[in-house]
């Protein structure tokens, strides 16, 4: 049933179990940059907050309501920060945009993408990709911010 | 008793498969479906008579015209307007409660006045509200909801007050389907003044409505949820307060003499209709009212009342992991089930169901207020029309069976 | 060189008889005909993939949705646009004019401020200046015309200046076929920080449009005027003119969140675009962007100066009892030829044409200060698109000269 | 050829010549009654004025633009005015528009409408009915006015 096999695809055990158990929850205190994200479309929220030290993130957390995809993207994401620089960080983000949007990626990408990559199901449903998207949009957002505060 | 079967057939849309398996449209509240009458309209038009209204002297352009005008006839006579002259075409409800907004409220809403709406409106009729009672330190107050998810109408006589200068309601909510007792509203709204204008979105493609008989100064509602085609829809207003309102969008048709600075007003209706209208979809709503009327719209809310009745039965195999929402007594409810699983987040059910070909709408409906007031923060939703069946509920049921077990394991 | 007879073949409209006579279309500067690409874009949609957009995570409307963004593109790389983020779906020009008066005119014009126009607006590029400047107490102005019909360009240093705000004129005029200068109009208003709308509902129809080139703030245009369906046109706004717009109509769609008493908006573009769209309409412009696309903005616009000078050859024959207006280059003139004749007043030459199968316009063209400009109570006008041959510039001629020698008689 | 008898059912010489020779021109010196009718659609006007004795409508007088059928109809109209009261003028009018809309006519009717009869025509052709009907519009207008200020 090709139902059944693109549907597992989308919901990877590794992905449901983010949404289920979503890591990084404990808030941050005195976070250097944080951001809130929103789709309208659908009402998914995620809030990002993050402490950096000598330069790289140290300490994350996300808050998010909203469905397996947004939430458990947000949550692999949080555990991916910890240690980049922003730069590191935004680069991660284009790369994952890219495999999102069915472009080609290399090897070594596919590897510091972690478990990032159980998302690839999702380019076969372009209207989740936004979901995916959502917690690096709030990403995005701080280290926008956080540069502009600080540089 | 409607032929549901042979209804069917009228709908090419509907005889497709989506992920292999047959198509189960139950997003009805957001669009529906077309008959092939309706599209063999615009096919029509555009084959045989296309030209520009109102100004042509050509053969063309006096088919055209004469067709744009008999669909207003039509569509006044289907919604029980007094001439056709009340009745002014717009996009659809949205731009029909901005006209009302930018023309009407503009002129006659200051500051302490207020404005009545419910607490479950689609942000169409919500969010021009809040822009007239920012813009002229107005305020916005709602009528409650009760337990049942019907308006509590015992709140009326507080709500609406001496200060009320409108009252702004939906017909039926999109969300939970409640009926509103909008001819009570009406009611209250006349003892103290006060204008009323009715979102008839989801009513009038679903139940009999007679803006005459409700007596109400405004009516909106969209042509595309009512077997018309997308980029129509019409406002009904009272003709002692249309012709004292200014016009809203400016240009061609919407004038009489024009001058280098200045301007003067066309008759009614046309001064509310600047620059080329939209006419072959006018022309097509006016078949979808035929269509409508054929089928007789208390046959099509029967046929609606019978399916939801049989969902909400369908829908005890659920109980145990998912709620829905919505008055129970149908009679206040129209063909619309909003539900939601702890386990599974809509987005997610959404998805799922659509591998079974089966169409629901999932998110906040345009109603984020009313989301939060429900604690969800969003919600799934399935909604019928005439041409849906109690197999198609039957699949609905069972995909969602499917994904709730998909998404526990 | 373009096979005028293949191309007629995709305008089934075009085949039909008028009064037993072979159907000669002339009025496309107020509407044109639709190619049945465009007729089958609109079929496909309503027996394929109908939905609303969005907000549906289900197949239909994952398809609706990808269409209706994808045509979104189309007209953005059709026009030179940026981004598509920097198209408006409206209704058509006359919304798209309306849409900037309410936004950026209502917050950016002022007491004592100029708004530039010509002299030969149509009432939708004036009307709504003409609000702007009654509510505002500012100033309207007219770049006057030279006798040849076209704009004197030496009075724009005067008419210009510190004090305007805004330059609002029209790319071509749908009375006189006068080609604007539009790009020395834009350099001439940024001299003085003044903003540019360009009313392009007669230019992009008919020759290859640049916005970005043209470096304009505003450009609104009709889908019905190029090919598409009525209903559907768009507004181009430069993204750094348009981020900083407030929203026009309210409703779904056009928020991010809401409130009971506030809302928060969406994203560029869908901020202006408030409720369902007409959606169907705006993925058949798509096709029509396609289908002219392949034929090449440039031919057609060489195809209408041959039909335009060879329609200004014939009508030499008329010349002792019609006069006829408009630029004589032809490199400052689309195809268009208003004319009156003293005789036959222009509604009776409108009739009479008509029963010969002629399909003109007659009347004020929607341009009052124009016509009382050039001291006529009306003009007649034929004018050209693509599928207009040379045969039938002669039945033209030939019905009117039956005409005038039929009232003189 | 159909379009022909069409047309010259149309433009009847009694209406060409109504047009090429407008009567009752003369302005009519302190009217009791005047009004102004525009088309907005096309732009054609009729000014009217008129002078009352003994309730009865003595001398008319009317300026107009526009095609053969408003200005002939607006011509034939002054013509038949002279000596009706403002009742009869309407009630003519009422005749006249259901002549227009293709409504039965008696015979009776038929005569009181003299030179009118000869704008049938124009039934054929929908979209100039309006034409005929523009110096109408200002007498209903005219009598209107006339009517509210003289009680
Ligand atoms: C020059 C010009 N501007 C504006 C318009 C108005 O366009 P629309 O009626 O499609 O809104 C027209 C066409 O009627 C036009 O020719
Ligand atoms: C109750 C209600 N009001 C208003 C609207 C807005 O209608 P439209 O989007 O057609 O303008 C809708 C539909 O979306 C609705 O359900």
């Amino acid at each position: 049933m090709t139902e059944l096999n693109e549907l597992d695809d989308l919901y990877q055990e590794i992905i449901l179990d983010h949404y289920r158990h979503p890591r990084n929850q404990q808030a941050v205190e005195a976070p250097d940059m944080q951001a809130h994200a929103l789709n309208p479309f659908c009402g998914d929220e995620v809030d990002l907050q993050a402490r950096m030290e000598d330069g790289r993130i140290c300490e994350v957390c996300f808050k998010g309501r909203g469905c397996s995809i947004s939430q458990a993207s947000a949550s692999i994401m949080t555990e991916l920060l910890k240690g980049k620089t922003p730069e590191e960080a935004l680069e991660l983000y284009s790369v994952f945009r890219r495999l999102m949007f069915g472009e080609d990626i290399s090897e070594e990408e596919l590897d510091g993408m972690g478990e990032l990559g159980a998302l690839a199901g999702v380019r076969k449903f372009p209207v989740r990709i936004k979901c995916a998207l959502l917690g690096w949009n709030s990403l995005d957002d701080a280290i926008g911010e956080y540069a502009k505060a600080n540089g | 008793m409607l032929d549901v079967q042979a209804i069917r057939k009228d709908f090419p849309i509907l005889h497709q498969s989506v992920h292999g398996k047959p198509l189960v449209y139950l997003d009805n509240a957001a669009t529906t479906q077309k008959p092939r009458q309706v599209i063999q309209a615009l096919v029509d038009y555009y084959e045989g008579y296309n030209s520009n209204v109102h100004r042509a002297v050509h053969t063309l352009g006096q088919k055209a015209t004469a067709a744009y005008e008999e669909s207003r006839e039509k569509i006044a006579n289907f919604i029980g307007a007094p001439s056709s002259q009340d009745i002014v075409y717009t996009r659809g409800t949205t731009e029909a409660i901005n006209l009302v907004s930018y023309t009407w409220a503009e002129e006659n809403i200051g500051p302490g006045d207020e404005i009545v709406v419910t607490e479950m409106e689609h942000h169409s009729n919500l969010v021009p509200w809040q822009r007239i009672a920012q813009a002229k330190g107005a305020t916005l107050k709602g009528i409650p909801l009760k337990e049942d998810w019907t308006l509590d109408m015992s709140t009326l006589g507080s709500v609406i007050t001496e200060r009320t200068k409108l009252v702004a309601v939906t017909h039926m909510s999109n969300v939970l389907g409640t009926i509103v007792p909008v001819k009570e509203i009406v009611q209250a709204a006349r003892r103290v003044g006060a204008k009323v204008l009715i979102d008839g979105a989801q009513a009038v493609p679903h139940m009999r409505v007679n803006v005459a008989d409700l007596d109400c100064d405004f009516y909106a509602f969209s042509g595309h949820k009512m077997c018309g085609p997308t980029g129509i829809g019409a406002l009904y207003v009272k003709e002692e307060v249309l012709k004292e309102m200014e016009p809203f969008h400016r240009g061609g048709e919407m004038v009489r003499e024009v001058w280098f600075d200045r301007a003067t007003w066309n008759d009614l209706p046309m001064r509310f209709e600047a620059g080329t209208p939209n006419i072959a979809d006018a022309i097509a709503l006016g078949a979808a009212v035929d269509y409508l009327q054929t089928l007789g719209m208390d046959n099509i809310r029967q046929h609606e009342i019978e399916i939801t009745s049989y969902a909400i039965e369908a829908f005890k195999e659920l109980e145990e992991d998912l709620d829905h929402y919505g008055p129970r007594d149908l009679q206040y409810r129209g063909g619309i089930i909003s539900f939601y699983a702890e386990d599974v987040h809509p987005h997610d059910l959404g998805t799922f169901v659509d591998s079974y070909g089966v169409a629901i709408r999932t998110g906040h409906h345009c109603a984020m207020p009313l989301m939060r007031q429900m604690g969800l923060p969003a919600t799934a939703r399935a909604s019928f029309y005439v041409y849906n069946t109690t197999e198609e509920i039957d699949i609905l049921v069972d995909a969602l069976k499917k994904a709730l077990r998909y998404f526990s394991k």
